[in-house]
């Protein structure tokens, strides 16, 4: 059986145009019925006033921050192990959003932090490790995107998720083992032991917003890839092919 | 009699299939010339030879077995030699041979490896002395300086003169006659007249198909 | 317009509020834009090479 | 194992004839220390109170300054193809590399450490600790760094885009060398501490070469 480059793309690009509209429909209404408990039908906290509004963002970023890594590490490594080309593009289109995400946690994080703590940024374990996840991110794309043949930097990426993967339980025990000998003073702790339900009705809601808009980005971004890769199979063929192949030979057939 | 063979090869590389359906066969005491204009791929199948590139279709086999299946194996009995010379600047010529010669089981005089390539007198100079000329030799003298049966020369003769390219049709002479296989690919004759030619040319894929 | 005021202030920290939900609108509408900006010039320009290739083929078969 | 030693050997030769490297690493190491009694006064106090951290991040910083070149030279001459091409396994080479880089850029960070805390006013109970981190420390340091320097082979742009990599994966190694440190100075028990890191250390030792290998491998595959 002869693997053929772009069967799988090809497949996989028909069955994105079909996904796409229902990504996009999903994510608009989730965001609307999410924005209104959010913001209007849902009740302030009788202890944290009305910024317990922020979580209703805050939690499902900090949650979408952890899952795109976790997809792209698992993306990277199908990519690495089965060298399966539309894994090594999800790696690669799930880092920006994944960056967006953990970006948004820790703006909206330091934003509730200000009423909350009376302080912008405080080196609490959860927000520490975050700002590394941040910054692994960050490393992911600028290695991805540093080489001249995309493919490459595909895979020197994806063998950085996987150590970064490795790396990611070692760097949040160290982080809440640094934390707990430094204690900052004026941590309250959030959330408390139980959620009421008409908190957990907006936060499911904007989790689930967050989501579909994570499938919807990231169908048009593996799409725009794997054109890209067309393109530059193209381009490489009118420098390659040079003057017409003399003996087209008989065994070479579309396979 | 050993056998160093591809069968059906397809390399796919850089986002383009270089070629496809190739299949190239070498017994002991062979040799194998690669054919092809610029950019059909001698490059690439020699560096799928040595084990550096993993073929996407195929398997090249040594005596039958998969060479992926014991690559230590499969470097111990290959020489390779790239574009690139590999001395280093600060060492002198017999320090960098026998760098490469004492990473091997089995090695030869370093000095007999100097004389086959006339670089004798050079032996103590450090690398960076050196023209590009007789960086080629140093590389060359490297692989006579461990014996192993396959040697892949990608372009052997470039930046040498014709006194040291009759030295290398002795060489290849001398490997061949002990049973030792050459693939090449070059277009200076370097005593490979007898050799099976390769016309990658014939490999490519059509438009259509690719 | 009394009572929207006093929505719009959220018990005094409506600042933060609304930057929160403002830089989560920005930032995903943002990144959505260029995502789908990328796409699209890409399928144009293979829309483009793919027009193109045809003639190609036909003036090498003429050639040949 | 032969071959092993054979690379490590050829290694330290080539630092010591091509000189600087190890001198350079050192020099920055102890300006980059220097530089803070400049920027936060030179009260004894503060400064014992951050002799160990700074100590730490700036010998971090000195041993990363010098992976850039740990594969890159050895990339670019075609070095790199023809060890892969040798019957040594590649992990073994990578592995036989970050020794020679620790011998070369970690040993001599240790043997100025005292200096530096001297300079810095560390107390006394922290001194010896603060060695003994960082002989365990350093090495897990060229271990971790190994995997960068591999993975940039090849790109446009080495140097900055190595720290953006490695950085945030040594923070571990600074938590838990940093607090061994002030532990010591402050009485409490550091056998904890050393522990993590010396399982650090054991975790990274097969890994990183064998991460490393993977990542050259398909640097050479172009």
């Amino acid at each position: 059986m002869i693997f053929h480059k772009y069967a799988n793309p090809n497949r996989f690009l028909k069955l994105a145009t079909t996904i796409q509209p229902w990504a996009a429909g999903a994510t608009g209404l989730f965001f609307v019925t999410g924005l209104y408990f959010a913001l209007l039908a849902s009740p302030g906290d009788y202890q944290q006033g009305e910024t317990v509004r922020i979580m209703y963002v805050h939690v499902p970023a900090a949650w979408m921050a952890m899952f795109c890594y976790t997809a792209m590490a698992m993306a990277a490594a199908v990519g690495l192990i089965w060298k399966h080309p539309v894994a090594d593009l999800a790696a690669r289109s799930t880092a920006p959003i994944g960056a967006c995400f953990t970006f948004l946690a820790l703006f909206t994080g330091s934003l509730w932090g200000k009423p909350m703590w009376g302080t912008w940024w405080v080196w609490d374990a959860r927000l520490t490790s975050v700002l590394i996840l941040f910054f692994l991110y960050l490393g992911y794309m600028a290695l991805a995107n540093a080489f001249d043949d995309p493919a490459r930097g595909s895979k020197a990426a994806a063998i950085l998720a996987l150590v970064g993967a490795v790396n990611v339980p070692v760097i949040k025990f160290s982080v809440d083992w640094w934390n707990t000998l430094h204690q900052p003073a004026s941590v309250v702790k959030i959330g408390g032991p139980a959620i009421h339900s008409s908190m957990l009705v907006p936060l499911i809601l904007m989790a689930l917003a967050f989501k579909a808009y994570y499938i919807w980005v990231l169908l048009i971004r593996i799409r725009g890839e794997i054109n890209a890769g067309k393109i530059r199979a193209l381009r490489l063929r009118q420098v390659h092919g040079g003057p017409p192949p003399i003996a087209a030979r008989p065994s070479q057939g579309v396979n | 009699m050993v056998l160093f063979s591809g069968d059906n090869l397809r390399c796919f590389r850089g986002e383009r299939t270089v070629f496809a359906n190739l299949s190239f066969c070498c017994p002991g005491g062979g040799a194998l010339l690669l054919r092809g204009p610029n950019g059909t791929g001698k490059s690439t199948l020699l560096r799928l030879m040595a084990g550096l590139l993993k073929a996407e279709n195929g398997t090249i086999a040594w005596d039958g077995a998969d060479i992926a299946d014991e690559p230590e194996d499969h470097n111990g009995r290959l020489h390779y030699v790239g574009h690139a010379d590999a001395v280093k600047p600060v060492l002198t010529v017999t320090e960098n041979i026998s760098f490469w010669a004492a990473l091997r089981p089995q090695q030869a005089q370093i000095s007999d490896a100097l004389a086959a390539f006339g670089i004798d007198y050079l032996a103590d100079v450090p690398g960076r002395f050196l023209s590009a000329g007789q960086k080629r030799r140093v590389t060359l003298a490297r692989i006579i300086a461990s014996p192993a049966r396959i040697w892949l020369l990608d372009e052997p003769t470039t930046a040498l003169d014709a006194g040291a390219i009759v030295d290398l049709q002795r060489e290849i002479a001398r490997h061949r006659a002990n049973g030792g296989m050459v693939i090449a690919s070059t277009h200076a004759e370097i005593g490979l007249a007898d050799a099976e030619i390769l016309n990658l040319d014939a490999f490519q894929l059509t438009e259509q198909a690719a | 317009m009394e009572t929207l005021w006093v929505y719009l202030q959220m018990g005094g920290h409506g600042g933060f509020i609304w930057a929160s939900y403002g830089a989560v609108l920005v930032i995903l509408f943002g990144l959505w834009l260029i995502s789908r900006r990328f796409a699209g010039a890409v399928q144009t320009e293979l829309a483009v090479l793919d027009r193109d290739r045809p003639h190609r083929q036909a003036r090498q078969n003429r050639e040949t | 194992m032969s071959g092993f030693w054979t690379i490590v050997r050829r290694d330290l030769k080539l630092a010591q004839r091509q000189g600087m490297d190890s001198y350079m690493v050192v020099a920055f190491f102890v300006i980059a220390v220097v530089l803070f009694p400049f920027g936060v006064g030179p009260e004894a106090n503060i400064l014992a109170r951050i002799s160990s951290g700074v100590i730490w991040v700036a010998a971090l910083l000195a041993a990363m300054l010098s992976l850039e070149r740990l594969f890159q030279i050895d990339f670019e001459d075609g070095s790199l193809e023809l060890m892969a091409l040798q019957p040594v396994p590649l992990e073994v080479v990578v592995m036989a590399k970050i020794t020679a880089h620790w011998l070369t850029t970690g040993l001599p960070l240790l043997v100025a450490t005292p200096l530096l805390a001297v300079f810095m006013n560390l107390p006394y109970e922290g001194f010896w600790v603060l060695v003994l981190t960082l002989a365990i420390g350093t090495p897990s340091l060229s271990l971790i760094g190994a995997i960068g320097a591999a993975l940039i082979l090849g790109s446009r742009r080495g140097g900055v885009l190595l720290s953006l990599l490695i950085l945030p994966l040594y923070i571990p190694v600074l938590i838990f060398g940093v607090s061994a440190v002030d532990g010591a100075i402050s009485g409490l028990s550091v056998k904890a501490h050393l522990l993590i890191m010396a399982g650090l250390l054991v975790a990274a030792l097969p890994l990183c070469p064998w991460a490393g290998a993977g990542a050259i491998r398909q640097a050479l595959e172009t």
